[in-house]
């Protein structure tokens, strides 16, 4: 299979996640959906990293991977203290903040 | 500095330094008496001076540059001494000076301070008009112009909190005003025409053909404008009567004998150039002999004495400016002189009078005659000289302009000025019968002036009397008319005293029905409406001028500065709709975002090719 | 080493706001007196230039230069010839009459003179500097202050919000003295935007890295940028000129402004705009100054009647004064427009002359209000009896103002005429004329309403000018009648500035 | 058809199925099965792509971790909350449209790149390579990460650790 | 010199900020729990302090690690920008009593050196990968740092929002970037310049995607949106480190990115960057009109700035981006001190709305002074710092012959006096409601008036600054 095959591929789950992100209400939902969108990004980044055998794009990959496990720690963290001071995790139900 | 400049410099700058010391030094100003003094004192010398430079006969010409440029200067002020200004010099300083003499009695009972203001308006005027007389240039002339035109303002506004004086005061400069306009537009137009504003190089270009401008005709009708508006020649005369609000040595001296004339003196000093425009100089003719004819009209229906004689004025205006159309210059200059000089005492006359008796109605009035004979006396030889009988001043000129008018056979307006001649007998002695002779019936015992008073009236008497002996045997100079004109003029004023006598004097005939008879009845409706002028003036100012001014005020506050409202406005709604896509909830901040990456991606794809 | 008169003429009023600021804590007097001394030097400064300046020489004098920015070609530049020259006169006559005529704002005094100089430094450098950048940098600064005088000692007048926009008007509150403030320091900015515009125009055309006026002077722009260019000097300085139609800042704003601010403000800063577009339009754009001057001057007459119109419209004191200030400025754009040395002589010696007269004007309309604390003419009325002084100061300046001869006013207008006439459209001179009648049927009607005619009811135990207020008045009044009798003393200099200017335009 | 070919399109439809099945499904525990069934799918494209190393990491970091870290978080809010949580959508259309929209701008270069079909020969041991590089040229990099790892830790204890 | 002594050399500065969080974190475990930890806060405030003087003594060094890590001119500008700013925001926050002496000063700090440790890299960065995390790094403390007041509902609901638009846009980020290396085969941003010629469209989608995520960072339209609540949330001195740190950051990366070594091929990016400016703009300047909280108004105002310093990128010009250097320093100065006045107010009065400055002119006219200083240098007004910094950029702009953009943005800088001047009416013209001066923490004071001093000198004499920035500016093409 050639590199486009993939490279839609990950562009299908890329705008799958931002779906997600876009219409879940639960914050943790939408964590989800960034998660799919970074999948996207790995997948990009291997099968670049395959089609050109070099090996950078899995080094990219392995830093993504690990941020992107950062970064749903501090996020799961927020829902959880935002589930606390507000107890709801419905993202769209927090609109102190605007205008 | 030869005596030929520095002299008529000497009588110029006289009234001014009067009229600077008043000014600055407010004390001696608001001490009043002290200033009258200064003022005559500054006025006695430059008579003085003025008599020399006249029977000298002086003729010089000196100017100095005033608007630099590049070239050589843009206009230039100076003195022009020819025997037309000298005499206008003694003139105008005469005048002033008697004026001034008879304003100290005749305004003894104003506030120093008011007075102080009033002598320091007179130096003002004097000098002012006194410049105009020497002006080399026409940008000097209408600089003086103007200048004699604020003084008059002033000066009518002298009672400044009487409604009535502070209209008519304002009313005479706007129109005057009206006038200047073409005048200021005529001149400028002539210099970008010859790039010079002076008299003598104008006159040299007249001499060579060298004038030959397309529209010289309008540029010197523009210039006329100006005329109409300062010698009140219709319709622009309205203002005249109404200026009888100021105090009566002022219309003596401004509204009679000296400021009034300027017009007629500038059509003199620029003759050279209206005889190069025959159309205009008509125009002149016929406009000066209609404005005779009506302010005459006017004359015989107005009962305030002062009214009288500001129509009468008016009319010989009309005479002067229908002999300088006419191309009978000379005719008008002299009759400008004369007419200064009985106008004046007639107007002093009336002065003393009012002062008398308290009152302008010539129907409250009566039998003044005996009250105040001598009075009387210097008032009915003014009048016999208006009327215009030899021997006294106003025949001779009068007749000249007749003369002048015939021969350029000017049909028309000689019938008309004819007719007006008659008029004037009539309305004049009309006022002598009915305020000298006619039945007493002023409260108070009217008597003669104190001599401050006196004194200037018999001057003026004597000088009328001696300038018409001085005439006749001289043989009034210049050329006659035909043989039947001085007959037929003086059977025409005859005609009018007895028509005046049997009307008002021996009652044979009866005003009212006088006035009611058919021709007659319409004239006098009009007449007492001064041809509903004043109405119609009245009419454009408020009507259009204002109206149209409160709807561009209009315009301005709530288009013009709406529009911009608006706009500011709609940038502060704006942000208000704005700032509702910041709806507070994460996910549309996503969406933010998502369209912001779309943005980008249509935005790339479209500006790559 | 020369001494640096303009850099001192310039920054002697920003050491006295400093002064001020922080030495004369609560003491009112000393306030003033700092006030007085500072400007005082500028002034005498000034006519010493003005006296020094070489008239055979011409072109620019005194001239100072201090690199600012290298690499941008930014550079502190002063110089003056004929015109600044008179402006730079006029500012500091204006500031000092306006020093005197405020002596006594009572509240919070201090910042009311601090911003006050600042604002002159402002003006002094605009009129002084050679550099662009560093002209438009005082022009800033001379507009700024503007806000907080108006918005602090401003008085309000009241609007009616009628007409199709009223709900615009409730927005944004027309009338109060923050709107005023508001819009007119907002207005001039909106302008200066367009200037700032103009100015990288030219510099990055040029090629040459420099804002200096003089190096811009040589380059020869492509009459296309020239064009456009000139258009946009024309709508940000005309702005400020008060060009119909953006000219609405001015009305409310002086209306609403302290008297010295009004002063200033319509004696000075107005011509600030006239001046940028002669010396930067102009000066700079010979073939698009020439190429629109049509619409330059057509505008120019659409103000002389209009702001006249309008101006007899106005039942508010301040507001008859300010829309007379645009009907002048029209003549002052009018006499620019020419493009003939009579018209722009005219135009700068209008600039000077109703910088005095109007700032006359403002000063005794301050003088009445503050005696009265009305504007309404229609309810004063015999005022001359109580008040000669401010009578006839304020006579002279309307005489002034409709051109009566003797007055400085006639001999800019004269020279408008004779320009306009000798312009390509001759029909100019007849909206000019027209303008003067106009003026001098508001002017007298004002004058009669509120000095002649029997004492008004609604007034008491009024009194004339007192102590310091006389100095501006005379010294105004002076200086109003000294330059109509003896133009050349303007004239002479100014000439010598126009002259080269026109032949860059017209060709000699 | 190739083995390969086949195999993709396997696991191509696997893994867009859970991926659609996270983010539709309303019940979350499922959303989170259905992660962790995608990530596995992914990591079955990395085996896809010879790159087995990053398979393994896939397994153990993502379905692995991530989805237990999801699980406790889900079960602690769970207990808080008390019921089983259920979680809607909004403006699924709107969401799609953009979704799409953005799929499209996407492909839209992608179409216009070179196809590259041919896999170049790998160079030995990829992982061997990966370990070379992370601690050759990438060390100090690896570093960063730790200290990222660390903060992110801190941030997170920060907020989770109760009140005090 | 040797490879090692280079790398230390070049890796001086971030060492030492390692030694200083190490030094925090030693300190803060031996505090005991209840006890007063202002000590803590004073430790990394005088370390960051240190660090910034010796920022000063840094030479520009040959790049280190694989061409990875760059201790040039730019990034030394910046890292003495970011250091300084820090400094500034730290010095205002000791007095904080949460932040500055409260239990959680330790993570306070250690978080925010985290975050500028995550900056100072990225300054340096040549490397996709490298500059991802250090993206990353600065990123994810800020997230955790807004929501720090963890029980104040705002808070933590600001802190949710950043969290969200933030890791989305590094996702597309990260997507981005992937495209990056994909199309160049390296993550060496050398190569990016290099491929940049042959406009290859992955290379292109993936540039723009990566854009995303700057333009998130440095707050554009319409990645904005999480700027107004979470500034509005957040504790003030941490938001006026925010408001001007990492966007200074993110532009610097911008530079890196897109213009170093592109030559030519970096006008490619000029319609982009004008398009975002003109948003921004506009945008910013409207939503700030009708605000009534003064961190709001400032926050809005913000965005507004970050359009003008777009309009510096859309020049794409060495002169452009010196004017974008100029304009963070302006801005830092500039919006910090609002900031912090703002703050002092808000101790004082326990209210950030703009209400709250009335008459302040008459409470205590030096503060108000200050603020008025920074209104003005936001609003561009001559001999205060912000002028010179939008001339500057409009300068930029113009020699590209971007007219319009710089008619537009001169005229919205307008409307933005609007606003401005609003302040300025409260503090000057309006009369107070109460009386008495406003208090103000002696550190608090300290930072606002560095503000005010950085404000009037580069007002005043901009000249070395622009020397400086325009000679950083020049290598990058």
């Amino acid at each position: 299979m050639g590199l486009h095959a993939y490279l839609t591929l990950a562009a299908l789950v890329f705008a799958i996640g931002l779906f997600g992100v876009l219409t879940r209400r639960n914050a943790v939902g939408i964590l989800l959906g960034i998660e799919l969108m970074l999948n996207a990004v790995n997948i990009n980044l291997v099968a670049f990293a395959r089609f050109r055998a070099d090996v950078a794009g899995l080094v990219f990959t392995l830093f993504t991977i690990s941020i992107t496990v950062a970064e749903v720690a501090v996020g799961l963290a927020i829902v959880i203290v935002l589930f606390r001071v507000r107890r709801t995790v419905e993202a769209d139900r927090l609109d102190l903040l605007r205008g | 500095m030869s005596v030929i400049v520095w002299l008529p410099l000497l009588v110029l700058v006289l009234p001014f330094a009067a009229f600077v010391l008043l000014a600055v030094v407010a004390p001696l100003r608001r001490a009043g008496r002290r200033a009258a003094g200064v003022s005559i004192a500054a006025m006695a010398v430059a008579l003085a001076g003025a008599l020399v430079v006249w029977s000298e006969g002086f003729r010089s010409l000196t100017t100095w540059a005033w608007i630099p440029a590049d070239g050589g200067p843009m206009a230039t002020v100076g003195l022009f001494v020819d025997p037309l200004s000298n005499a206008m010099l003694v003139l105008v300083t005469l005048v002033s000076l008697l004026v001034q003499i008879y304003s100290l009695a005749y305004l003894h009972d104003e506030r120093p301070p008011a007075l102080g203001r009033y002598y320091t308006y007179q130096s003002l005027f004097a000098f002012s008009m006194l410049g105009l007389v020497l002006a080399p240039s026409f940008v000097q002339m209408f600089i003086f112009w103007e200048l004699v035109g604020l003084c008059s303002y002033l000066l009518i506004g002298y009672w400044y909190d009487r409604p009535a004086a502070a209209s008519a005061a304002v009313k005479a400069f706007w129109i005057t005003k009206l006038g200047d306009l073409g005048f200021i537009a005529g001149i400028v137009m002539l210099w970008s025409a010859t790039g010079t504003f002076e008299f003598q190089a104008l006159f040299a270009k007249a001499q060579e053909h060298a004038l030959a401008i397309d529209g010289l005709g309008t540029i010197m009708f523009l210039i006329y404008l100006g005329a109409v508006g300062k010698s009140a020649q219709f319709p622009l005369h309205v203002w005249l009567p109404d200026a009888m609000e100021g105090p009566t040595p002022v219309s003596a001296l401004i509204h009679a004998a000296t400021m009034v004339t300027a017009g007629v003196f500038m059509v003199a000093r620029v003759q050279p150039l209206f005889v190069l425009v025959p159309d205009v100089l008509a125009l002149i003719g016929w406009v000066g002999a209609f404005t005779a004819l009506l302010a005459a009209s006017m004359a015989c229906v107005e009962g305030d004495i002062k009214r009288v004689l500001a129509y009468s004025t008016v009319s010989q205006l009309g005479y002067m400016m229908a002999a300088a159309g006419a191309g009978a210059s000379y005719a008008s200059f002299l009759h400008l002189l004369t007419h200064g000089v009985f106008k004046a005492l007639l107007f002093l006359g009336a002065g003393a009078v009012i002062h008398a008796v308290g009152t302008n109605d010539i129907f409250r009035m009566g039998g003044l005659f005996r009250a105040m004979p001598q009075t009387g006396v210097v008032f009915i030889v003014g009048t016999l000289a208006l009327a215009g009988l030899p021997p006294l001043a106003g025949f001779f000129s009068k007749e000249a302009i007749l003369a002048g008018v015939w021969e350029a056979d000017l049909t028309w307006p000689f019938l008309m000025l004819a007719l007006t001649v008659f008029l004037t007998a009539f309305y004049m002695f009309r006022v002598v019968f009915i305020a000298f002779f006619g039945r007493a019936h002023a409260a108070g015992h009217p008597h003669d002036p104190p001599w401050a008073m006196r004194g200037p009236l018999w001057l003026l008497a004597g000088l009328t009397v001696f300038v018409g002996l001085r005439l006749w045997m001289g043989g009034s100079g210049g050329h006659h008319g035909p043989g039947w004109l001085a007959p037929f003029s003086i059977a025409l004023a005859l005609g009018g005293i007895v028509l005046a006598w049997a009307t008002y004097r021996r009652g044979a005939v009866d005003p009212a029905r006088l006035a009611g008879s058919f021709p007659l009845s319409t004239l006098d409706f009009l007449a007492r409406r001064r041809y509903g002028l004043d109405a119609l003036y009245g009419g454009l100012y408020r009507g259009f001028l204002l109206g149209f001014s409160r709807l561009v005020g209009w315009v301005d506050r709530y288009l013009v500065d709406g529009l911009l409202n608006l706009l500011s406005a709609c940038t502060l709604r704006g942000g208000d709709l704005l700032r509702r896509i910041q709806s507070g909830r994460a996910q549309d901040y996503v969406y933010g975002v998502a369209f912001g990456v779309l943005f980008l991606l249509v935005w790339a794809q479209w500006w790559k090719r | 080493m020369r001494l640096p008169v303009l850099s001192l003429i310039t920054w002697a009023p920003f050491v006295g706001a400093l002064l001020i600021m922080f030495t004369a804590r609560h003491r009112p007097l000393a306030v003033r007196l700092i006030a007085a001394v500072t400007t005082g030097i500028s002034a005498i400064l000034s006519l010493w230039v003005y006296v020094a300046y070489d008239r055979e020489a011409a072109g620019f004098q005194f001239y100072e230069k201090v690199a600012l920015v290298p690499p941008l070609g930014i550079s502190y530049e002063l110089g003056v010839d004929g015109i600044s020259l008179l402006m730079v006169l006029l500012t500091s006559v204006i500031i000092i009459a306006g020093v005197f005529a405020s002596w006594t704002v009572a509240v919070r005094s201090q910042e009311f003179y601090a911003l006050l100089l600042a604002l002159v430094t402002g003006v002094f450098g605009v009129f002084v500097s050679l550099d662009l950048f560093v002209f438009f940098l005082f022009y800033e600064l001379a507009v700024l202050p503007m806000y907080l005088l108006i918005g602090i000692w401003g008085s309000t007048g009241e609007v009616r919000p009628r007409g199709i926009f009223a709900w615009a008007y409730r927005e944004t509150g027309v009338g109060t003295k923050e709107y005023a403030a508001m819009k007119l320091t907002l207005y001039l900015l909106f302008g200066s935007a367009f200037i700032l515009v103009g100015i990288f125009a030219l510099y990055v055309n040029a090629g040459a890295s420099s804002f200096s006026f003089l190096d811009l002077e040589g380059v020869g722009f492509p009459p296309g940028v020239q064009r456009w260019v000139f258009l946009a000097f024309y709508v940000g300085f005309g702005i400020l000129a008060g060009i119909w139609p953006l000219h609405t800042w001015s009305p409310d704003g002086h209306a609403s402004a302290p008297t010295a601010v009004s002063m200033l403000h319509a004696g000075v800063l107005m011509k600030l705009g006239a001046y940028g577009v002669v010396r930067m339009g102009m000066g700079l754009l010979p073939e698009g100054a020439q190429a629109l001057a049509w619409l330059v001057g057509t505008i120019a007459c659409i103000n002389v009647v209009y702001g006249a119109l309008s101006a007899m419209a106005q039942t508010d004191l301040k507001y008859v004064i300010a829309y007379s200030s645009v009907s002048h400025m029209g003549l002052v754009m009018l006499g620019a427009a020419t493009l003939t040395e009579a018209g722009l002589n005219g135009s700068v010696f209008q600039m000077f002359a109703h910088g005095v007269m109007t700032g006359l004007f403002f000063a005794l309309v301050g003088l009445v209000y503050e005696k009265t604390h009305s504007r309404e003419i229609f309810k004063m009325g015999g005022f001359g009896r109580a008040m000669p002084g401010i009578a006839t100061a304020f006579t002279v300046g309307g005489l002034s103002s409709l051109g009566l001869p003797a007055t400085a006013g006639f001999v800019a207008e004269l020279l408008t005429f004779m320009g306009a006439w000798r312009s390509d459209h001759r029909w100019w001179l007849l909206p000019a004329v027209a303008g003067t009648f106009l003026t001098a049927i508001y002017v007298l009607r004002v004058a009669k309403r509120i000095f002649w005619g029997p004492p008004s009811p609604h007034f008491h135990d009024l009194e004339d000018a007192r102590g310091p207020e006389w100095v501006a008045l005379v010294f105004l009044v002076a200086v109003l009648v000294l330059f109509g009798m003896a133009p050349s003393i303007a004239l002479a200099p100014v000439d010598t500035a126009t002259v080269p200017l026109l032949s860059r335009i017209v060709g000699p | 058809m190739s083995l390969e070919a086949v195999m993709f399109w396997v696991v191509a439809a696997l893994l867009l199925a859970s991926s659609l099945a996270v983010v539709l499904t309303p019940n979350l525990f499922h959303a989170v099965l259905y992660l962790a069934a995608a990530l596995v799918a992914t990591g079955a494209v990395f085996l896809l792509l010879d790159s087995p190393f990053l398979f393994a990491v896939q397994l153990l970091l993502y379905a692995g971790g991530v989805v237990t870290i999801v699980v406790f978080a889900i079960m602690l809010t769970e207990r808080l909350v008390g019921e089983r949580i259920t979680q809607a959508s909004r403006w699924v259309v709107n969401g799609a449209i953009v979704a799409a929209a953005v799929f499209v701008g996407i492909a839209g270069f992608l179409i216009q790149a070179p196809r590259s079909e041919t896999r170049p020969a790998l160079a030995a041991d990829s992982t061997l390579a990966i370990g070379r590089a992370l601690f050759g040229p990438w060390a100090g990099t690896l570093e960063l990460l730790a200290v990222l790892l660390v903060v992110a830790l801190l941030g997170a204890l920060h907020f989770a650790r109760p009140e005090d | 010199m040797t490879p090692a002594a280079d790398l230390v050399g070049a890796l001086v500065l971030e060492l030492g900020l390692g030694a200083v969080a190490l030094l925090v974190f030693a300190v803060n475990t031996v505090v005991p729990r209840s006890g007063d930890r202002r000590v803590v806060a004073w430790i990394a405030t005088g370390g960051v302090l240190v660090l910034a003087l010796a920022s000063f003594l840094v030479r520009p060094g040959p790049a280190v690690a694989g061409g990875m890590f760059v201790q040039d001119g730019l990034a030394i500008f910046a890292k003495r920008l970011f250091l300084s700013a820090t400094f500034i925001g730290l010095l205002a926050s000791l007095s904080a009593p949460e932040t500055g002496r409260g239990r959680r000063a330790g993570e306070y700090h250690l978080l925010v050196l985290a975050s500028l440790l995550g900056m100072l890299v990225l300054a340096s960065a040549r490397d996709l990968i490298l500059l991802f995390v250090a993206f990353e790094l600065m990123s994810i403390p800020l997230y955790v740092l807004a929501g720090f007041f963890k029980r104040r509902a705002e808070a933590v609901e600001a802190s949710l929002k950043f969290f969200l638009v933030g890791s989305v846009s590094s996702a597309v980020m990260a997507y981005g970037l992937s495209f990056v290396y994909g199309a160049t085969g390296s993550t060496a941003l050398a190569k990016v310049a290099q491929a940049a010629g042959n406009g290859h469209p992955l290379l292109l989608l993936g540039l723009i995607a990566t854009f995303v995520g700057f333009a998130f960072k440095i707050a554009a339209f319409p990645f904005h949106m999480w700027v107004p609540d979470t500034y509005e949330a957040a504790s003030t001195p941490f938001v006026a480190w925010l408001s001007v740190t990492p966007k200074a950051a993110g532009f610097v990366a911008l530079f890196r990115v897109y213009f170093e070594g592109a030559g030519d091929h970096a006008a490619a990016w000029t319609p982009i960057a004008a398009a975002l400016a003109t948003l921004t703009i506009v945008a910013g300047n409207l939503m700030a009109l009708p605000q009534q909280n003064a961190k709001r108004l400032l926050a809005y105002s913000g965005i507004a700035h970050i359009g003008y310093m777009l309009v510096g990128f859309a020049a794409a010009s060495a002169a452009g981006v010196a004017m974008v250097l100029f304009y963070l320093v302006a801005y830092v100065f500039g919006n910090m001190g609002a900031f912090l006045v703002v703050e002092a107010l808000a101790r004082a009065e326990g209210s950030e709305a703009t209400a709250a400055f009335r008459g302040l002119a008459q409470r205590s006219p030096l503060l108000a002074l200050a603020m008025l200083l920074f209104l003005l240098s936001l609003g561009g007004i001559p001999f205060v710092a912000g002028f010179w910094a939008k001339l500057f950029v409009f300068w930029a702009a113009a020699e590209r012959g971007l007219y319009w953009l710089v008619l537009v943005g001169a005229v919205l800088t307008v409307v933005a006096l609007f606003y401005y001047l609003v302040v300025a009416k409260r503090m000057y013209i309006e009369p107070p409601e109460r009386t008495g001066r406003v208090p103000v923490p002696a550190t608090l004071a300290l930072a606002v008036i560095l503000c005010v001093v950085g404000v009037v000198v580069l007002g005043v004499y901009p000249k070395p600054l622009v020397m400086a920035a325009l000679r950083v500016a020049a290598p990058l093409f």
